[in-house]
């Protein structure tokens, strides 16, 4: 193994490493913060490493971006970026949105009704 | 003739798109009176439910339906050139329709129910708009054949459940809805992570594609154990169950009763998975007695950490949210029974088979008398302003109809003869002593608690001499009368006639579970 | 129902002047972005999604700027409701028009009326008046969000501004489909 | 359909139309024996009035067993299931999450290790 082929492979699963750790991060996050605003940051995180995942298996190398009329006239209609995770992802980045609306306005009636935002402390629905 | 034709041919997706449309139509129609809001909105469900039962009929008679969106007519499910499918399609089985009578049975009770249930709050356009919205995510989860569709149903069903749960900001029902969405959300991000996996792998999303394609290669294993535990998460069986009681408690009575229908999609969405998606892989690879236990562990857990917890509750809907958990684990019991023994076809002729009817069977009817628990539940505190039995007592005298429906849920749920619940259990317990009796006694005994725990509402709620904080309480408007009623009669119906709902909903749904070449053949072709 | 008046703090949430004027001199450019995005989502990267929320940030800005009361005094959360029904409906009544066929089908493509010309062959510059029926469910979608997150954040920010609680509306738009 | 009134379940058989039959039956038996008996009550007399071992009946209101003293004795035999049981319900949600990313863990690896068995 050459020292080309191993660039080329860090090249391949840098994406991978990436969402791994964007997971791990945001797990890490939601489970030892206390802040309910952090937990809710630590979620975002973990959509954003499940995107990073989806868009990561659309693109291959040298690919160029799937709009038919702006593409070089030469391009070879297997050498376009698979559209499909582009659309699954905006599709995921929607319903993000929706989630971390409703978490966070949920979060200020929270914080009127216990006047704190520690998790620790929100614990009235128990055993 | 030719409507009739025309409805019949779209209706997956009516069933489908007459509350998604409804839902957008309700705050322009609530312009006009509240009256017609509400008729309006129990009008799209009665619809839908129409729709639903044509569609049921022509199933039953010709078998599983494929729709696809947007093609010049609805059948073509492979375009010229292609060998797998690449629109989204529907695809309605036996299961499917089952689970979409359940969903919109409740609907239409809890609909009616909130009529007057919800008359001393403001902002009902938005209100009736996320019910109708919480409908769609459960029927788009049931009726859908496409796994990324599926997901983004459950974000739809877990985004407006939760809104709901909270809607109304009583006390701690903002706690509530939080934690529900935060699991919903950490829960539904896994399964998208399982979902990337399969696609990174098949380059196809349809469920039958999958399922004919996958080669339970390590990633596929990770991904149905990711799949799976996001999909138990949600459906509320212990260990995973906290969330649970939190959300069932503080949320409006009716929704509570749509809560325990949605987390039945997402049992639904389990079943899917476990059975459609890898059935066929899961036997080739002789891997199905593992995933069965799993799901009868989890069964059994939930069944008794559920009813025990239940017991010294004082808050009537804490108690009943347990009883979920608990009914949940007989579910997962009877259908994980099936799918340990799917693989050995003798075997799944001498009980497999009836332990997933009784599993199968048991769905509806915990849909049903829970259903009627929780809005009874809704009605003391309705009346009472409390949820907590300890102030409760003597409603009986002022509050016969509730009283009467809690006996028919509580004698249900208890699985106590002649009702439904009992039909269901019996095929439990019969068919899982076979598999291992300790598994069947534990069953029983947990059925005995129950009754235990609602003789305890019962006695503290509705007996008794009358209180004097109470001397004032009267039965609850009509509506609500008649939103219990709805769900009172689907049980006396399922009590007196069991054979009948077993062989005409419940056979198709189970064959449509064990046939999974079938479900495959119907969109690939060949299999 | 959120009323614009009986709030405290009313002078506090204004931003300076020279903040409000950069936010009126932007505000058109950011929101002429957002649309061209929503138009031109058959054709480029974007689509209603994308450019409601630009324009969405756009009504943002102006709602950092002048602060949530002043903005509820021009524009009801009420209104907002409407207009984000009305773009939901665009979406699902198109979808829904195709019933003739099936659910979704794009029954303007290639008819040469109404965004129905064929698009050209081969490289060019793109023609907006193709898609079919995508634009008009673009349109939909981007009214939609447009709508939904601009409620959701003058909600947000009035909600944070009272002391005194009051009921709450909260997103409902998820318009997935991929 | 070939529906009847008996659901066969594998071993045996359920017929709820017979169980009500057996009840009706019970009832009026009961409701004939019943008639037999002393034609005595009157309402509103003495009669009727709850009687404690000659005490005075107490206030309605405290008369009411509640919720929290049922199944007292149960609860209190088990507390050794019980305590850790309510305990493990903490109410934090993180601990909600740790749970799900156990569970999740525990599953996958018996999925894992079933495969190679």
């Amino acid at each position: 193994m050459n020292a080309e082929t191993i660039l080329e492979l860090i090249y391949a699963y840098t994406p991978f490493a990436c969402v791994a750790a964007l997971i791990i991060l945001g797990l890490y996050c939601c489970i030892v913060r206390r802040n309910i605003i952090k937990i809710i940051l630590g979620v975002s995180v973990i959509e954003s490493g499940a995107n990073l995942f989806l868009i990561a298996h659309g693109y291959r190398t040298g690919s160029v971006a799937p709009i038919y009329t702006l593409s070089p006239s030469d391009t070879n209609p297997l050498n376009y970026a698979l559209p499909i995770p582009q659309a699954l992802t905006l599709t995921s980045i929607v319903i993000g949105v929706a989630v971390a609306a409703l978490m966070l306005s949920l979060a200020i009636h929270i914080y009127r009704k216990y006047g704190t935002l520690d998790v620790r402390k929100i614990t009235k629905l128990k055993g | 003739m030719q409507f009739v034709e025309f409805i019949s041919t779209h209706a997956p997706i009516l069933i489908l798109a007459i509350p998604l449309i409804c839902a957008f139509l309700t705050p322009l129609v609530s312009r006009i009176s509240d009256k017609a809001r509400n008729i309006f909105v129990t009008c799209a469900i009665a619809l839908s439910l129409a729709t639903a039962v044509l569609l049921a009929l022509d199933i039953y008679a010709n078998g599983a339906r494929t729709y696809v969106f947007g093609a010049t007519s609805p059948g073509i499910v492979l375009p010229s050139g292609m060998n797998l499918p690449i629109r989204i399609m529907y695809e309605v089985d036996g299961m499917s329709i089952f689970m979409v009578f359940i969903s919109l049975i409740v609907a239409l009770g809890a609909s009616i129910y909130s009529w007057a249930a919800t008359d001393k709050y403001t902002g009902k356009d938005r209100y009736y708009t996320l019910l109708l919205l919480m409908v769609v995510g459960m029927l788009g989860m049931e009726l859908t054949g496409d796994i990324f569709n599926m997901f983004v149903f459950f974000e739809i069903l877990s985004i407006s459940s939760s809104a709901l749960t909270a809607y109304y900001i009583e006390g701690d029902s903002a706690e509530g809805g939080l934690k529900y969405m935060l699991l919903s959300a950490i829960g539904g991000l896994f399964v998208l992570i399982a979902i990337t996996l399969l696609y990174s792998q098949y380059n196809v999303l349809n469920m039958a594609a999958l399922a004919s394609s996958i080669q339970y290669t390590t990633l596929d294993i990770v991904a149905l154990g990711i799949l799976m535990t996001g999909f138990v998460m949600k459906c509320g069986a212990v260990p995973l169950h906290m969330v649970t009681p939190d959300a069932y408690t503080v949320s409006p009575a009716n929704i509570t009763a749509m809560l325990v229908t949605a987390s039945q999609a997402c049992l639904y969405a389990l079943f899917r998975v476990s059975f459609t998606l890898f059935g066929k892989s899961i036997i080739e690879n002789m891997t199905y007695g593992t995933v069965g236990i799993i799901l009868i562990v989890i069964g059994v857990l939930s069944m008794f950490v559920g009813v025990t917890m239940a017991l010294p509750q004082h808050d009537v809907k804490r108690l009943m949210a347990y009883h979920a958990v608990s009914q949940t684990g007989y579910m997962l019991l009877g259908v994980g029974v099936g799918l340990a023994v799917m693989g050995d076809s003798s075997q799944m002729d001498a009980f497999g088979y009836k332990a997933m009817e009784g599993g199968i069977f048991h769905i509806i009817n915990h849909a049903m008398y829970k259903g009627l628990l929780f809005l009874t539940a809704g009605a003391m505190l309705y009346m009472t302003g409390t949820r907590d039995l300890n102030k409760m007592g003597g409603l009986g005298h002022k509050m016969p109809w509730t009283a009467g429906f809690f006996i028919i849920g509580a004698l249900a749920i208890s699985g106590v003869p002649p009702m439904n619940g009992f039909a269901s259990k019996l095929l439990i317990y019969e068919s899982v002593y076979q598999f291992s009796p300790l598994l069947s006694i534990i069953a029983m005994v947990v059925s005995i608690l129950t009754l235990a725990s609602f003789v305890k509402v019962f006695h503290s709620a509705f007996m008794g001499p009358q209180l004097s904080d109470y001397r004032n309480a009267k039965e609850v408007p009509k509506s609500m009368i008649v939103g219990m009623c709805v769900l009172a009669a689907v049980i006396v119906v399922f009590s007196l006639f069991p054979d009948w709902a077993v062989k005409t909903i419940v056979d198709p749904a189970v064959d449509a579970l064990l046939n999974n070449a079938g479900y495959v053949h119907n969109v690939v072709g060949g299999a | 129902m959120v009323k614009a008046d009986a709030v405290q703090g009313e002078s506090s949430m204004r931003m300076s002047k020279i903040v409000r004027t950069i936010a009126d001199v932007m505000f058109p450019f950011a929101m002429v972005f957002g649309i061209y995005v929503i138009l031109h989502g058959h054709l480029t990267p974007g689509g209603g999604f994308q450019g409601g929320a630009a324009t969405a940030s756009a009504l943002a800005m102006l709602l950092v700027a002048y602060g949530s009361i002043d903005i509820l005094h021009r524009i009801s959360e009420h209104k907002l409701t409407i207009l984000e029904c009305a773009g939901a409906l665009i979406f699902a009544g198109t979808a829904a028009i195709g019933l003739f066929r099936t659910f979704f089908y794009n029954f303007l493509a290639n008819t040469g009326s109404l965004f129905g010309t064929y698009p050209g062959y081969g490289p060019n510059g793109g023609d907006l008046n193709t898609g079919g029926v995508l634009p008009i469910m673009n349109i939909g979608v981007g009214l939609c969000v447009i709508a939904g997150l601009f409620a959701i954040l003058v909600i947000m920010a009035y909600a944070t501004t009272v002391k005194e609680p009051e009921e709450k509306g909260n997103g409902d738009e998820t318009k997935g489909g991929h | 359909m070939d529906a009847s009134l008996t659901l066969e379940t594998g071993s045996g058989f359920w017929t709820p139309v017979l169980l009500l039959l057996g009840l009706v039956v019970c009832i009026v038996l009961v409701l004939i024996i019943r008639a037999f008996g002393e034609k005595s009550y009157k309402r509103g007399t003495e009669q009727t009035k709850p009687f404690l071992s000659g005490n005075a009946e107490g206030n309605k209101d405290a008369m009411h067993v509640r919720a929290g003293n049922i199944y007292w004795g149960f609860l209190e035999a088990l507390k050794g299931y019980y305590t850790p049981t309510v305990g493990a319900h903490t109410g934090d949600v993180t601990d909600y999450l740790i749970w799900y990313i156990g569970v999740m863990a525990v599953v996958l690896g018996i999925l894992l290790v079933g495969v190679l068995l």
